[in-house]
């Protein structure tokens, strides 16, 4: 009798072939462009995705819990913008930043309630959400630009640490949002793998009624997922804002949601609940960033670069079904 | 201001490369790639990309969107020695256009400005000053009395809320019009054209539409051809869509304010090479064309 | 004389990862005779009933329709072929009506665009639910609506309805009450005499005997033995066939089981439990040591019982453990109080099917196996091994899926999970529905060890014999209230049956 | 015995809830706006929804069958742009509108096939196809607008007919797009609710394991789903080219798909499949566009409408839940 649950051994075979696409696609570019493989580049690379990342790492519990979750561009425009209007009102950076991680925390929160309680399909909560969100961030700012600036009234000792929050670099090398995001990443890991929290979110996932019968409260599990996916949203946002630092309701994030659920599924997890780890979410997000990198060093046209993100998705998809049908059949 | 290369800490790569006269990657970041205005810049640019001693490539991303426009820039960064920028938002691209100058690598910005940042020059047009441009000529068609609803696909961006504001401060300014709105359309032209329709139904008593861009602008020409307002509804816009072109030959729109896009693209590469290989450069104002019935035939 | 048989099965195969569910079998099935297949789960039979249906693709062998050699690519294609199949689990359209559901085959065959009358379906139906003495049931009545039993039904008659040369009936019964089994039983006698090939997979040895002109045993993928039924076929030859080994089967339990030796103080008690609309007014203790067996018909309202008494579902009335009242509506409050619940839907609600067994075996008992919030994996491991041994449960490994394994399998590591939970009360609805015998007897084996070292059980059984030889009192439900209550040498199937066919007003 | 069966009977009392919001925001409307009841306004509405209703009904059918088309915005830019590039180039009407339906069938086609075949959920490829199409229409239009009109090339006799589809009135009153609306939904009732076809979607999305033991092609049944939706985005790109009669790849139909799938969710359909009608899917559409142009006649600012139709998307699905709900518990 072999130690692994089933979870990490499904899982590790899934990230098997996600791993395998992208060394692929990492050996393709190293010999096809000349810059894919500086540390410059990589860095880049590991910047570029880390917002990505951290919301797909939420989004990741969300998927396995069984549920989804649309309205996460909105709300990480809402909080970003928030924190940055504080930050802008004078307040200090630790205040700015609860408030913007409360507000992410309880559109989760609304989301959770909605889609258990409330007994609503989650797709629809959250797609009203999204409207209701990013109507709210419009009127907060009046649909103004904001931009955390001295002369917008931001303290001179805030904006320094907020924008080495978003722009600065650790130890001189590595981008503070790439910390940002392998810090979620491991945490997000360690709480979905090895706690009991993480195992109701499978089991709750897996079948929420045996999931019941077994004194697992699915409601709470599932709000909580919900929760946690609004935090991390709100986090992503508060970095952009960081690292811009600007941002405008109308545009922030727009169109985001897809883009995370896209990173998550090619990550090897299951829109029907149930599966998916941390480890593929985070090789599904790298697949996107190198993507998208490889295809700008190529000097693909933007037009083209559409057509080929949209096939990776479906080809790394499929790839995945294919490969884990063949072993299970 | 007036800058030479000689007063900027150029690369030595692109030092190296100037010396040798071999062409320049010059490249043209536009804020939204997949929108009305971008084939016309791209145009500039690959005329250029002919005519200049320099590999000019349009880039940027598809749909608004700041954080894929400054991806990309980044991952280029090695290969550029020289950059002009059209900026989705004024504040966003700044710090990348500092990071890009400090590492010796000249911007320009071109069609929307980024004046807070060490961007060398700017050209294309003053979007504040073409708002009042579009706002006196409302005033001059409406006899200086009248409702006017202004309409824009995108109220919150940094360009409407630049020109609204210029045509506003004019049309304010006079005593007999009134500003009824501001509507945001929307993007999509279905909704764009049913936003006006609605707006028109819920106030029969507007007299003047000014558009503040390329795409309500047609929209609300057709809307007043079709209902058989041509001429009693005024309407004021901007640029020279083939629609826009028809509907003014039409006078269901009064005036159409262009502004030169191909240009602008030419421009952004033109100063550029100028400015590596030791001109002067200074803001370049690639001007307004203003197109009435008279004088829409010179556009086709 | 054999007449030519409908369909051969020539050395078939089909294996699946690290199981051989098929091994070489060979084996026919020929007019006017009902052929039983009987072996433990996990046997292979519902995977050779998936053959015929063209359900599933053997790896290897030949299949021979009518002399002819064939393949059954999709259940359209056996379809054509005259077999018609009524699957192990429940395949209804829970958002169509019953008459829809039993003219759905009928309307897969139709031209697309032909128009469609809701009416002659429920027409069509009513028919052939009247001959399965259904003719209560109204066809437009939504499947959702029904209880196990009626959807079990509406299946059987979704098969009856075609003109079928063969019928294949994978424990069709297992939610059956007696009397409807014994209408599904003139059933295939009817079908029989008018020269339909029946093939009948059942763990209930006796009607197997009663129904059944041919018997084939499987065990382990392979066909043991195919034999014709006589008068000298017993129960014990096909357990000895089945099993390979004795067993000691229900009938052979002495009714002393019945005679724990001390009676504690209970455990549970129930005071004026009540589900508006199902039943009311439910009162009884069990105490530490007993079981106790609850019977009744269907509709009876026994079923919603156990739900409500674990919370499951909202209800009035007071529910007491160990004299501790146990609030309502969370299953995780009833846990804590004391209580372990085997669900009657074993796939649906009890397995977490997804998961390991491993992490079936501690789920609900999750508080005892973190150390500050993580998972102490060695220990989960340790206590998973001991329980698998305990039971004697058959697995590859601590992580295999519990999907993959055969029924008796999944209700040993459901009984773990709850038993995890350190429980004082452990209630089990249908325990063993679906269980070959070995299993079962291994079952029954287990309450009772569990019932000797003190825990109170609850049983709630359809099956009569079951409640008569393992428990020492047996409460009777009809109509949503208790209907009677017997114990020792009262309990006898007379007195269960008088009492669970009384309606409400006679027992007033 | 009566006689509707269950689906129209569910549907039924779904559709009463929904009509029932339609008309207290109708009745509001006619009693705060002065424009409301106008014949003008009310067939301005009806042609406002026509084209987002003829998706819809496509929608319906994709939902009911249990699965979801995240590419209809795309579909519909690529084909009305399609057929708008080939009467440009001097083709005929016929000749255009097949090419450009054509197009929306294969690319529904394609749908289907990575759906059934292909093993991938329905929300993963029909994404990928999104980005892919709109890549597709991008590359074919080189990102320019295009026009229809005789300066471009359009012959004069084949642009009247075109605009007259998409400009013209019935008789001179009812509006050409909501002829079209109209026949699409009476058509689409007739096919769900009364041809073995609509039975067998029905039968598909309540369970395919069901459907297919009882000899249904189930795979076949979604692919034609998937077929039937591209048709009929394709219809209404057409439509909006022929209204506009110009279009742009990088605008047209952007996020399209979203407000086609609340608006039938609202209209009673569910998300997991097997449950829906057309009568349903049209109110649903009516209550969007109300919405919509209730709060322009109100003078409500956009960004609290944003607000508000999030906010209607969530209560009317929720009240349909707990109305449903309180009568089968
Ligand atoms: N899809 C599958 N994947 C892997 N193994 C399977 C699958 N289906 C069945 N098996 C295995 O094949 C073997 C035979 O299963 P089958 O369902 O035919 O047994 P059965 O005799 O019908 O048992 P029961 O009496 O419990 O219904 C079992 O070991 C089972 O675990
Ligand atoms: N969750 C529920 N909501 C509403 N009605 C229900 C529910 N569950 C069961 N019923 C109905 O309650 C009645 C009693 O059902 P119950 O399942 O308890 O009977 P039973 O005696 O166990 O019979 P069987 O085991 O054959 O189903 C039936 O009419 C059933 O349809
Ligand atoms: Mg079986
Ligand atoms: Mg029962």
């Amino acid at each position: 009798m072999s130690r692994p649950s089933l979870w990490s051994r499904i899982a590790g075979r899934k990230e098997l072939g996600v791993f395998l696409a992208l060394v692929v696609m990492c050996v393709f570019l190293s010999f096809s462009t000349s810059s894919f493989l500086s540390s410059i580049n990589l860095l880049n690379v590991g910047r570029q995705v880390s917002l990505l990342g951290i919301m797909a790492v939420g989004m990741t519990f969300v998927l396995i819990s069984g549920e989804i979750d649309l309205s996460v561009g909105s709300t990480y425009a809402l909080s970003g913008l928030g924190s940055g209007m504080l930050i802008v009102m004078g307040w200090g950076l630790v205040p700015a930043l609860m408030a913007g991680l409360m507000l992410g925390a309880s559109i989760g929160l609304i989301n959770g309630l909605l889609s258990t309680y409330g007994r609503l399909p989650s797709l629809i909560a959250t797609l009203g959400m999204l409207s209701i969100v990013r109507g709210v961030a419009l009127l907060m700012t009046d649909g103004q630009p904001v931009t955390v600036n001295t002369r917008n009234g931001a303290l001179p000792q805030v904006l320094e640490k907020f924008e080495f929050m978003g722009q600065g670099y650790l130890f001189g090398l590595v981008p503070m949002q790439l910390v940002f995001f392998a810090a979620v990443a491991l945490l997000g890991w360690l709480v979905l793998s090895g706690t009991a929290f993480g195992f109701r979110v499978f089991a709750v996932g897996g079948s929420a009624k045996a999931a019941r019968v077994s004194g697992i409260h699915a409601e709470s599990v599932k709000i909580w997922t919900f929760v946690i996916m609004g935090l991390l949203a709100a986090l992503a946002g508060i970095l952009s804002m960081a690292f811009l630092p600007s941002g405008q309701a109308g545009r922030t994030g727009l169109g985001l949601e897809l883009d995370v659920i896209a990173a998550v599924v090619v990550g090897g997890a299951s829109l029907s609940g149930g599966v998916g780890t941390v480890l593929g979410t985070v090789l599904g997000v790298l697949i996107i960033g190198v993507l998208r990198n490889g295809l700008v060093l190529q000097g693909v046209s933007p037009f083209t670069q559409e057509v080929m993100i949209g096939l990776v998705i479906i080809i790394a998809v499929a790839i995945d079904k294919w490969s884990t049908r063949s072993r299970t059949t | 201001e007036p800058v030479n290369v000689a007063d900027f800490a150029l690369a030595p790569r692109i030092a190296e490369k100037v010396a040798s006269g071999e062409p320049l990657n010059i490249m043209v970041s536009y804020h939204d790639v997949s929108n009305e205005f971008a084939p016309f810049v791209r145009q500039g640019v690959e005329r250029a990309d002919a005519e200049l001693n320099a590999n000019a490539r349009f880039i940027g991303p598809v749909g608004a969107d700041a954080d894929g426009q400054i991806s990309e820039i980044e991952t280029l960064m090695a290969e550029i020695d020289g950059l002009a920028i059209s900026a989705v938002s004024t504040d966003a691209l700044s710090p990348l256009i500092d990071r890009v100058i400090d590492a010796g690598i000249p911007v320009i910005s071109y069609n929307t400005d980024n004046p807070d940042s060490k961007r060398l020059v700017f050209a294309g047009q003053d979007l504040v000053q073409s708002g009042r441009d579009a706002g006196e000529q409302m005033v001059n068609v409406l006899d200086g009395k009248g409702r006017v609803m202004i309409t824009t696909i995108d109220a919150a961006a940094q360009w409407s809320l630049d020109r609204e504001g210029g045509a506003r401060e004019v049309l304010e300014a006079s005593e007999g019009i009134e500003v009824v709105r501001t509507l945001n359309t929307g993007t999509d032209p279905q909704e764009i054209y049913s936003a006006i329709e609605n707006a028109m139904l819920a106030d029969p008593e507007i007299t003047g539409i000014l558009s503040l861009e390329c795409c309500s602008t047609p929209a609300a020409g057709e809307w007043v051809k079709r209902n058989g307002q041509s001429g009693t509804i005024k309407v004021v816009g901007f640029d020279l869509l083939d629609q826009t072109v028809d509907l003014v030959i039409a006078k269901a729109v009064q005036v159409t304010i262009d502004q030169a896009p191909s240009r602008q693209g030419f421009e952004a590469v033109s100063l550029l090479v100028q400015f590596l290989n030791g001109e002067t450069i200074d803001d370049l104002d690639t001007g307004v064309g203003i197109f009435t019935s008279e004088n829409i035939d010179s556009a086709m | 004389m054999t007449k030519k048989p409908i369909i051969e099965l020539i050395d078939v195969t089909k294996k699946y990862p690290g199981v051989v569910a098929m091994d070489t079998v060979s084996i026919d099935f020929r007019p006017s005779e009902v052929h039983a297949v009987i072996g433990e789960n996990g046997a292979g039979k519902s995977t050779m009933m998936n053959v015929l249906s063209g359900a599933i693709q053997p790896n290897g062998g030949v299949i021979r329709v009518d002399g002819k050699d064939t393949v059954l690519p999709t259940p359209l294609a056996s379809q054509a072929a005259g077999i018609r199949v009524v699957y192990q689990e429940l395949s209804l359209c829970w958002n169509l009506s019953v008459g829809e559901n039993v003219m759905l085959p009928e309307l897969a065959r139709r031209n697309p665009f032909s128009r469609l009358s809701s009416m002659r379906a429920g027409h069509a139906a009513s028919s052939v639910l009247k001959r399965l003495g259904m003719e209560g049931l109204d066809p437009e009545t939504p499947v959702a609506e029904l209880s196990v039993a009626q959807q079990q039904m509406v299946e059987i008659a979704r098969a009856v309805n075609q003109n079928a040369r063969m019928l294949v009936l994978d424990e069709p019964n297992s939610a059956l009450s007696p009397a409807e089994s014994e209408k599904l039983f003139e059933v295939v006698r009817g079908l029989r005499s008018e020269g339909v090939s029946v093939v009948y997979v059942s763990h209930h040895l006796q009607e197997v005997l009663a129904l059944a002109d041919r018997i084939s045993v499987m065990r382990d993928g392979r066909l043991i033995t195919s034999f014709d039924n006589t008068a000298e076929t017993t129960t014990d030859t096909l357990v000895a066939h089945m099993v390979g080994r004795d067993v000691v089967t229900s009938d052979q339990y002495s009714t002393c089981a019945n005679s724990v030796s001390q009676i504690k103080a209970p455990t549970l008690e129930l005071r004026g439990l009540c589900v508006p609309g199902i039943f009311d007014d439910v009162t009884f203790d069990v105490s530490s040591g007993e079981i106790l067996g609850i019977a009744g018909l269907p509709d009876s309202g026994k079923d919603v019982l156990a739900d409500a008494i674990f919370g499951m579902i909202g209800r009035a009335g007071e529910v007491y453990m160990k004299g501790i009242r146990v609030a309502s509506g969370r299953p995780r409050h009833a846990i804590a109080a004391g209580m372990a619940y085997i669900p009657a839907d074993r796939r649906g609600a009890g397995a977490l099917l997804s998961m390991s067994v491993a992490e079936n075996t501690v789920a609900s008992a999750l508080g005892k196996f973190t150390r500050h919030g993580f998972l102490n994996k060695s220990l989960i491991h340790k206590t998973t091994q001991t329980y698998m041994s305990k039971f004697d449960t058959k697995v590859s490994a601590l992580g295999q899926a519990v999907s993959t394994l055969s029924g008796g399998n999944q209700q040993k590591i459901i009984l773990s999970r709850g038993l995890a939970t350190d429980p004082g009360l452990l209630i089990l609805h249908e325990p063993t529905r679906g269980i070959d015998v070995g299993a079962k007897a291994e079952i029954y084996d287990i309450l009772k060890d569990l019932a000797s070292q003190g825990m109170a059980i609850l049983m709630i059984s359809s099956e009569l014999p079951e409640i008569m030889l393992h428990t020492s009192r047996v409460l009777v439900m009809a109509d949503g209230q208790i209907s009677g209550r017997l114990s020792g040498a009262e309990i006898t199937e007379e007195r269960i049956m008088a009492l669970a066919t009384r309606s409400r007003h006679h027992a007033a």
